[in-house]
């Protein structure tokens, strides 16, 4: 793909996924939405820059309750998510798992903080078992480094050499903690202690982060080995809905290094319009569509049961 | 008042006269002050004792019996009752054990707080009743907030009972103002246990004998107003009792329903989780005259999904309780 | 064959008959194969798929559940049912959930197992009975070795659920002998449900109608045969339901109880752990006709101490069940 | 006190811990034990190597199933300790904790490897939220290092600068399984990683390990702050009972370094018969006295659920 395609594609998908969360939470102002959302508003650049260099026909994905990003880069399923989020049996899980818990293929959500990170390893098992050539990745907040199963995760992934990629999407915000409120000493230090490579990146450059993402994806795959990926980054918007705390002057002085606002000044001005057009007339008609789909019935639900 | 703000003002309470409570618990500080805002105000009344924690619900538990080890009294909240999984260990093996396993030489004074049950459609993760899970955990009080109990009492009892002691809150009951006293529909009357917590006798008749008593705690107290109100129409006695002391349960408690019960001849129990293997089988059993009628009402036992309508449908609700009430009846 | 050997034999012909079974568990490998030493010789015949671990068992639960979601059917081992507690949260919040929170899209086929129990003095943390905190958790398969049940359909039929499987084994269990098939003094047969597990049914008669019903799971199935033969010299009639499913209860096991029930008049269910809001206290509730005298008995509901005498006075024992009987038929 | 007295004295609490230990151990091959024993013979030097420098009046430790010599050196009760295993109502506990569940003054332990960990850190916040000058000492194996909550706590420990010092007590195996099948990296680093100060130390000298402890128990008391203390060391006993599978000669070569007999060296024989007479004698005698004492019934065991 040349520079320019790629660089409209991975756009193309960043915005994608900012509209889509900019439309729940409009929903859910409005309030049509059940539940809770936690977006990625400022984010995305992680979610894409990862799925951007995975195999998405065989790699897996474990991921968290602000997974809206991570699934719409690795599927671009906006019906099956949004019909999800609404409560629709048209969702990827027919309404049943909502915002926090998605599943698509290889691609696994829950809403409990660091209890997916011991089932990405035993993934991460069963593929090197398998003898396939898929790794594992799993996502998870600075917050999230509080769970004392990610160590217990650590410390197997690198004592049986398990192809699974930790990536720590550090947004400096656990809900309303601020790190460093939550966390002692470095967290690449942490995988470090366990014998795992870890690599750090400030999260300003979408295209920048591809290239580390990949160098990680690839030592995982050729060694069959853990690895650590530290990504600094931000939240532009709340934790979930209305609560936030944090100095607007903070948030102000990161919404300067958006990744999304850098990107797009390597496109044209007609092609940002184009795209950006696209995604709105195709979020409309497919919330029309959501619309007029059935809910699940207690029947059709008790069916599980057996 | 509204019962989240009967939690806060207790919390306060105890901690002004008491130097050695302290909060701990996941994001509680200000200006936020904890997912529910129940602990609202209190660090910045009391910086040095309010304590916000890594995601570590594990250790937040362990902690609070550290604490309650060497002197302190900790106030633990876990944000969801969905992670007191976490804590499981804690609880079970550290909390309940270490004053009988050492021969009643140490104490465990500690309470530990969450808010349990659905109706937000916060889905799978966020919405379940767990305690049934803890019921029968000896050496643990497990205690239930309800609408009709006075809330500060069951603090300060807990607080003077110098054990470990699990206070679930139902989440739909924080906005609901308290209803403690008397009007001209509802009856309500408290009844000391000896262990020092109340259960609430709530009634929609003055004199004569009641036709059925429905046995609950917790959440599932919203219900009952309206319920009472409800039956008045349909010419039922009702007589309510809420348990607080969930488990163990009571001598007082096992008399008082055995009482109501046979002044009946029908009990209903209910309960927010799921009734399989629940705290309503608990209760039928304590029942003793065998000639009673006993039904049993809780949550289907299945996901608690996030669709709003399904979780309606999933849960206990208004609706199936009447039914179950107008069924017995009718036998 | 010991039951330790049965669980053994049937553990190799499940990883010899498919490839993906998987032992994970704390020093499970040889030569010491286990605490309890039942994965004896397994990873000398497959050392590839015998994984020890780290003493990690939140870890242990969440791998098994990662390796069953992606093709591979786990078999864990916790070394003391005590330690369960630290899997809770991914057995309830994971194992359980996965497959109806993903509306059904996934499944997580594995295995559990551990033994419960004390009589070894191995003292408070050691010689729990825990499974009813875990009772009624949806979607997950609760399941007892026991004396009288062929160990190796409890494990094929768990394989063939492809679904999270706990399987309790009593530790005083495994140096016995399985008891399958009936002598001149008691009858055995086998009962299937309809999810493939067996109730087992032991009588110490042929013809004529029994005076008493005993219904219990797991370990207390040890003292069944000499209280049976007992009852013969007291010339009471005792029919004995074994349940192999012991969450959820199976349709079949409520109908085989409430027959047996009905006959007898008189019921008597006993369980291992202390029966407060037990395993017992459900199958009290599903007795349907209320003309029936019932009995819970279990463990009493304290610490279990170290000391030899104290910890057989506290828990269940053949004594007490007898007098239970003996008590229940001069009413 | 002079190097001698102190040798003398150093000596005779390891050798009484040895002394009792084989104790049990032959009266469990008796069958006059019910339960379970794990040891520490070939340990010693750690447990009396720590209780040398701590403060016993203020002090407060935690530690865990193989907690017999920790409990001798802390207190030289050999009555309350061996009544306990026994099961009397002498011993420390009443014969309802037995060897893994004990107590005595600011002495506990329990039978769950890594539950004490989060435990022993509460207590470390309550002395200091108190002002006090103790400190918290945390036992754990190597094989502990497993457990989740044990890094939980580390980060904890440090983020809120509490006076608690960890003693990994790496005596190589956990139970049946050797270090390397159950652990990546380095100890000291995952320590590290938190921001906590390490410091790693061979046991095969009583004395030099006395100073290594004397310096972490001063820093932490000073400062304030967690240290991260790894001794490695080696039991020469099974893990419990019979379960050992351990290679003769890796024993063999570790007896060799018994840094009891290593002490051993400094005295004379007539001393060390001395000691090793007096520690006999009370044993005996301490085992005729408690044959005679009673055990408790169940009612005075129930008296503790009210
Ligand atoms: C076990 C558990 N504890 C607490 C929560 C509540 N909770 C949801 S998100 C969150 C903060 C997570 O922070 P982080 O890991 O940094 O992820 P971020 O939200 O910043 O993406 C918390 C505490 C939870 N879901 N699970
Ligand atoms: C949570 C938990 N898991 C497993 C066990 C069983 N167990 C008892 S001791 C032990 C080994 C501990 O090894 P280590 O921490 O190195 O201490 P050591 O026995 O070597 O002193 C194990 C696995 C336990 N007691 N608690
Ligand atoms: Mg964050
Ligand atoms: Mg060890």
């Amino acid at each position: 793909m040349m520079k320019k395609e790629k660089v409209e594609k991975i756009y193309s998908l960043m915005l994608l996924i900012r509209r889509t969360e900019e439309k729940l939470l409009e929903l859910f102002s409005r309030g049509l939405l059940n539940g809770t959302v936690h977006t990625c508003i400022g984010q995305e650049a992680c979610a894409v820059g990862v799925m951007e260099v995975i195999d998405k026909e065989i790699d897996i994905i474990f991921s968290n309750h602000r997974a809206h990003g991570h699934f719409l880069a690795y599927s671009e399923d906006v019906y099956g998510l949004l019909a999800e989020v609404i409560g629709k049996k048209s969702g990827l899980c027919g309404g049943i798992g909502g915002s926090q818990h998605l599943h698509k293929k290889n691609f696994y959500t829950n809403g409990i903080q660091g209890g997916m990170v011991p089932i990405a390893l035993g993934a991460a098992k069963a593929e090197k078992f398998k003898g396939s050539n898929a790794i594992v990745i799993v996502f998870l907040g600075d917050g999230t480094m509080g769970q004392g199963v990610v160590y217990e995760s650590l410390n197997i992934a690198s004592l049986w050499s398990l192809p699974l990629l930790f990536i720590l999407e550090d947004n400096h915000y656990a809900q309303t903690t601020p790190k460093k409120l939550a966390h002692a000493g470095s967290f690449c230090q942490r995988a470090k202690a366990f014998d795992i490579q870890t690599e750090h990146i400030k999260v300003d450059d979408v295209l920048k982060l591809i290239n580390v993402a990949d160098n990680a994806v690839r030592y995982v795959r050729e060694n069959k080995k853990p690895f650590f990926l530290h990504m600094e980054t931000y939240r532009f918007s709340p934790h979930s809905k209305g609560d936030d705390y944090r100095n607007a002057e903070e948030i102000a002085k990161f919404k300067l290094e958006d990744p999304l606002i850098k990107l797009e000044k390597e496109l044209s001005k007609e092609k940002v319009k184009e795209i950006s057009e696209n995604i709105d007339n195709m979020l409309l008609s497919i919330l029309n569509s959501i619309n007029n789909d059935n809910e699940m019935s207690l029947e059709e639900l008790l069916i599980l049961n057996n | 008042m509204k019962i989240c703000d009967e939690i806060n003002t207790v919390l306060f309470e105890m901690m002004q006269n008491n130097r050695e409570v302290i909060l701990i618990g996941e994001d509680i500080l200000d200006p936020y002050g904890g997912a529910f805002r129940i602990t609202k105000g209190l660090s910045s009344s009391f910086p040095e004792r309010v304590l916000t924690t890594p995601i570590s619900e594990a250790t937040i538990a362990g902690m609070s019996i550290g604490m309650a080890l060497r002197g302190l009294y900790p106030i633990a909240e876990i944000m969801f009752g969905d992670f007191i999984t976490l804590c499981m260990d804690q609880l079970l093996n550290h909390a309940s054990k270490l004053k009988p396993m050492y021969n009643g030489n140490v104490v465990v004074p500690m309470i530990m707080r969450t808010p349990m049950g659905g109706g937000r459609g916060y889905g799978p993760t966020h919405s379940q009743s767990l305690e049934k899970h803890f019921l029968g955990i000896p050496f643990i009080d497990i205690v239930a907030v309800s609408l009709f109990h006075n809330v500060k009492r069951i603090f300060l009892n807990a607080y003077n009972r110098r054990r470990p002691v699990i206070i679930i809150e139902n989440k739909l009951l924080y906005p609901m103002e308290l209803f403690i006293s008397s009007n001209d529909e509802v009856f309500i009357e408290n009844m000391l246990t000896e262990t020092g917590y109340c259960d609430v006798i709530i009634k929609n008749y003055i004199n004569n004998t009641p036709d059925i008593l429905i046995v609950t705690y917790g959440g599932v107290s919203r219900f009952l107003k309206t319920i009472l109100r409800k039956m008045i129409e349909e010419e039922i006695r009702v007589v309510s009792v809420i348990i607080g002391q969930i488990s163990p349960i009571s001598r007082k408690s096992i008399s008082l329903i055995n009482t109501y019960a046979n002044q009946c001849g029908k009990v209903l129990i209910l309960e927010e989780g799921s009734k399989e293997f629940g705290w309503s089988a608990e209760i039928q059993g304590i029942i003793e005259n065998r000639d009673i009628i006993i039904n049993r009402l809780g949550s289907v036992n299945t996901i608690i999904p996030s669709n709003k309508k399904l979780e309606e449908q999933v849960l206990i609700n208004e609706e199936k309780i009447i039914n179950n009430i107008l069924e017995m009846i009718r036998i």
